[in-house]
């Protein structure tokens, strides 16, 4: 869950994606709306060994990804969370399951000069959950950017791969 | 009239024959018909270039007419004629003369 | 096995994405179409392959909808492979061209991912626009899956040009339009030998001059109107030959009805789309779980409506529900398919309890327990009147 | 223009419209398109919008037309064309068009035109189609009976714009489609009468050739014997008289120059122009008009007139 312009629906068909190149089955859809720019998105992404052929929300999910910590203030990013559910954060929030921090905001200002947390936070899920590699994310990325703006999303992903911490 | 089964037809109502309302007369739409005077003739072409049917022909040859010579002629063709009259109304010599059908 | 899993092309596309795809594949000529959520995905990539010369077409930036349809009309007219796109507003402003492409037997190829139809303005999802395109004469085919949706532009071609009837692709919008999926890609040389240029019979060129789009009276009319009759009943012919070659082509295969645990179901849901349908699949996994042999079935060809393959897939329940995306107001039942399911069983005597069901309108979410507790109700013994599930009464 | 036809004697003999339409005796649109046909030639698709000409040369299983033809609806025959065009021009660069240089020309009343039809004329003007769109102007929905449209004149009867003891007659002025064309800066447009046969197949040509830069326009006034009850012997007398009151000026609008023809040229002279009324007492749907309402009706084409005068010095 994110503000639509940090990149949530894109973090979540590159995972998709990713995925999908490792054979596996995906799905990836994001929640819409005529919302512009900013405002908070819900994006969902299923993997499986198997075809995916369920189309409903994911109403229980296994990882909850929040980009923005104000969410938790408007929205409850928890709600249908099980107890063996994690969650991956950006920044710092004390939650009742497995949680991952990653300062995604930090480094993409450092890498891209611009507060675009999505690719970081893919290298944060990557690290959370090993669902895929960094390699087969770094070939998936290639659908979503080209040119330096490409490279300095890998850089980025894996950056962020390096710096997530679990508790 | 018997007229074509739906499987006989070709399909989307296109019609395959170019120009092919030429096979309706309009020469009953007349209550008047036009007859030109070719003695008063002097070619200008303007009933030919007015006529909105296209029913005005430009007959090639050697005519003679009231000692001048012409390489063309005007004839009306009567089966598309609606009988308008607007090529009586631009001829500038009066050679069409606007005369009731015959009854 | 080793081998085929080398050549085979899987990309991670979304519904829209992936009839970009196939119309690239088909090699099409011209292109015309105008910006609608959630249709305007497919514009965007097309426009990017004709920019990087992938794609050998003319793109025409419509003013509208209704020239959308109108210039591919003129382009299917005069010879070319044409394709255009949209949703809900756009189907209802370029309707009364829908009846025209129909009338004029044009092989012009659409791909609507739906959406609820104003007002109040909705850009979600349910089949309130194209259930009002489903009687004009075009054939209407409603995928369930990206893979599905590709293989069915593909399909839609070759129906469309042997048939000579339009054809609507629709799938769910947002639900699949915008959802990734894998997809698996033919090769385009393969596409291509699967879609050959056939020489239509009447064109519009100066060489062979027909008059196309004429006048005609009571004396002339109802015939070409019974022509249309004939050639939707020849498309259910003709599209389940498209779909065994086009198995035996690339692989895979739909069928006009598709099937889900109906071998020994005693309960059927009988539906149309991808999130009723997977959800549907879902609750009968769910339902068989908790005891109830549930199935379901999945219109996937709407127009012509396959009825003996419908009534063949629910002969054996014991009742069925009738999953509806759709109001059509004021009928005897507001579900479109369920008008359709009764009428034919009706016609051929088959007396089975049936149940409309309606859900999902405006993108209502439809629950895979909501779905469960249709199983449910049927084995209670369906009601009569219609259910509007999800709506809050 | 570009010159093709200095006398009538160049003009082509070929008919490439077929008589037996069932158009009016004495219609003035049909004239029209004798000449259009004509002039274009034969290798050219026809794309024509819903009207007088539709229904009466296209009754099944006949058609007065000899080309390429085709009618899709009322208001969107310059999409039509725009998808005829598109077509053509891919299906060449494949290699799968056998006809060689096929024009493109929309044939389109002023209901289809001025009315229901400007959005997607707007729209195949801005995305420059090389296409000829051709409106002829009678001023008024003829095909259902004679109603007012955005090209009826003021004052002018028609069985919308009744004359009555409080309204007497259309109560607003025509469009200017010209004005509205050249604003999106087409290489050339045209107005042209059936009374004036060289100047208007002379424009059909040179819009026709043009068609290579981009969309062309030609305007052109087509007398309806009744709609604007005339008998039907006048048609080209009231066309003439139009060009020759100042009513319908001869004018084209070629790469962004305005020129007015003759006999046009010398009416910005208001003592060259025939009096109006001369133009409007011949038909019945102006026969309830008043000294005031044509005197108003003189100031309004006056004002007309400085404004063409304008337009030229640009």
């Amino acid at each position: 869950m994110g503000g639509a312009a940090r990149g949530m629906v894109t973090a979540a068909q590159v995972l998709a994606t990713a995925a999908i190149l490792e054979g596996k089955y995906a799905q990836a859809f994001p929640e819409f709306g005529p919302e512009r720019r900013g405002a908070p998105v819900k994006s969902y992404l299923r993997i499986s060994d198997r075809p995916i052929y369920i189309r409903e929300p994911v109403l229980h999910p296994d990882v909850i990804v929040v980009a923005d910590q104000s969410l938790f203030g408007a929205e409850n990013p928890l709600e249908g969370a099980k107890d063996t559910s994690i969650l991956v954060v950006n920044g710092v929030y004390k939650a009742p399951i497995k949680t991952y921090y990653v300062d995604a905001t930090t480094l993409a200002i450092k890498v891209l000069g611009r507060p675009i947390v999505n690719t970081a936070l893919i290298g944060a899920v990557v690290k959370a959950t090993g669902v895929v590699s960094l390699g087969t994310v770094a070939e998936a990325l290639k659908k979503y950017f080209t040119g330096r703006l490409y490279d300095l999303n890998v850089k980025l992903v894996e950056m962020a791969y390096q710096e997530t911490v679990g508790l | 009239m018997s007229l074509p089964k739906a499987t006989e037809l070709p399909i989307g109502a296109v019609v395959t024959e170019p120009g092919s309302t030429r096979r309706y007369s309009t020469a009953g739409w007349r209550t008047l018909k036009p007859v030109i005077h070719d003695d008063r003739c002097v070619r200008c072409q303007l009933c030919w270039l007015y006529c909105p049917e296209g029913t005005i022909a430009e007959v090639r040859g050697v005519f003679k007419v009231g000692g001048k010579t012409y390489d063309v002629k005007y004839e009306i063709i009567y089966d598309h004629c609606k009988g308008c009259g607007i090529c009586a109304n631009e001829c500038p010599t009066k050679a069409i003369e606007m005369v009731p059908e015959a009854p | 096995m080793m081998q085929i899993q080398k050549t085979r092309k899987i990309e991670a596309l979304t519904s829209n994405y992936a009839v970009a795809y196939a119309v690239k594949a088909a090699d099409v000529d011209v292109i015309a179409v105008y910006p609608i959520t959630p249709q305007t995905t497919i514009v965007e990539k097309l426009s990017e392959f004709v920019a990087n010369g992938e794609l050998n077409a003319e793109l025409i930036h419509v003013e509208s909808e209704h020239s959308a349809l109108s210039a591919v009309v003129g382009a299917s007219a005069a010879g070319a492979r044409v394709f255009t796109a949209t949703s809900s507003q756009g189907l209802e402003l370029a309707h009364e061209v829908l009846h025209i492409a129909s009338g004029m037997r044009l092989p012009i190829v659409m791909a609507v991912p739906t959406r609820a139809v104003s007002a109040p303005i909705s850009i979600h999802n349910d089949y309130g626009d194209v259930m009002n395109a489903r009687d004009v004469g075009w054939v209407i085919y409603i995928a369930a899956s990206a893979q599905e949706v590709y293989d069915t532009v593909i399909q839609a071609y070759r129906l469309a040009e042997r048939a000579l009837l339009p054809v609507i692709v629709a799938y769910d919008g947002f639900l699949m339009s915008h959802t990734v999926e894998p997809v698996e890609l033919n090769d385009e040389e393969e596409v291509r030998k699967f879609l050959p240029r056939t020489p239509r019979p009447y064109t519009l060129n100066p060489r062979r001059p027909v008059t196309m789009g004429p006048l005609a009276s009571p004396d002339w009319y109802y015939e070409f109107k019974y022509q249309q009759v004939l050639a939707l009943q020849e498309a259910y012919k003709i599209a389940k030959d498209v779909d065994a070659e086009y198995s035996r082509a690339f692989g895979r295969g739909y069928g006009v009805v598709e099937a889900y645990r109906m071998e020994d179901a005693d309960y059927a849901i009988v539906t149309y789309g991808g999130a009723a349908y997977g959800n549907a699949k879902a609750a009968a996994d769910l339902a068989r779980e908790r005891g109830i042999a549930a199935g379901v079935v999945r219109i996937r060809l709407y127009r012509p409506f396959p009825t003996a393959d419908v009534l063949k897939a629910i002969s054996g329940v014991k009742a069925l529900a009738v999953l509806d995306r759709a109001i059509m107001f004021g009928g005897p039942a507001e579900g479109p398919l369920y008008r359709d399911v009764a009428t034919a069983m009706y016609m051929s005597g088959l007396d089975k309890p049936a149940v409309n069901v309606i859900h999902g309108i405006g993108q209502r979410t439809m629950y895979v327990e909501d779905l469960y507790k249709i199983y449910t109700m049927l084995r209670e013994g369906p009601r009569k009147e219609v259910v509007f599930m999800g709506v809050r009464i | 223009m570009k010159v093709y036809y200095k006398t009538l004697r160049d003009l082509p003999r070929e008919e490439l419209f077929a008589p037996g339409h069932r158009m009016c005796a004495g219609c003035g649109a049909a004239i029209a398109m004798r000449w259009i046909t004509k002039v274009v030639g034969p290798n050219a698709v026809i794309a024509n919008a819903t009207g007088c000409v539709e229904v009466t040369t296209t009754p099944y299983p006949e058609t007065a037309w000899m080309h390429p033809y085709i009618h899709v609806a009322f208001e969107n025959s310059a999409a039509v064309a725009s998808g005829v065009e598109a077509a053509i021009k891919t299906l060449r660069r494949k290699g799968l068009w056998d006809a060689g240089d096929t024009k493109v020309v929309v044939i389109a009343g002023d209901g289809g035109t001025y009315d229901i039809g400007l959005q997607s004329l707007s729209g195949m003007l801005e995305r420059r189609h090389g296409v000829l769109y051709i409106l002829y102007d009678n001023e008024a929905y003829m095909n259902t009976g004679i109603q007012r449209s955005g090209s009826t004149p003021k004052y002018a009867w028609t069985t919308t714009t009744p004359v009555g003891a409080a309204v007497r007659g259309k109560i607003q002025w025509k469009k200017d489609i010209m004005g509205i064309v050249m604003a999106h800066r087409v290489p050339y447009a045209a107005t042209a009468s059936i009374s004036h046969i060289l100047d208007m197949t002379n424009k059909i040509k040179t819009a026709l050739e043009y068609t290579t830069e981009g969309p062309t326009f030609l305007h052109i006034f087509a007398p309806c014997v009744p709609g604007w009850r005339y008998p039907e012997n006048k048609t080209v007398e009231v066309a003439r008289l139009a060009v020759e009151t100042g009513y319908f000026p001869l004018y084209e609008w070629d790469h962004g120059k305005l020129r007015l023809n003759p006999p046009s040229n010398s009416h910005i002279d208001k003592t060259k122009r025939k009096p109006l009324k001369e133009f409007l007492k011949l038909q019945g749907r102006f026969a309830h008009l008043t000294e005031e309402e044509i005197a108003e009706l003189e100031k309004e084409l006056d004002a007309y007139w400085q404004y063409l005068a304008k337009l030229q010095t640009l």
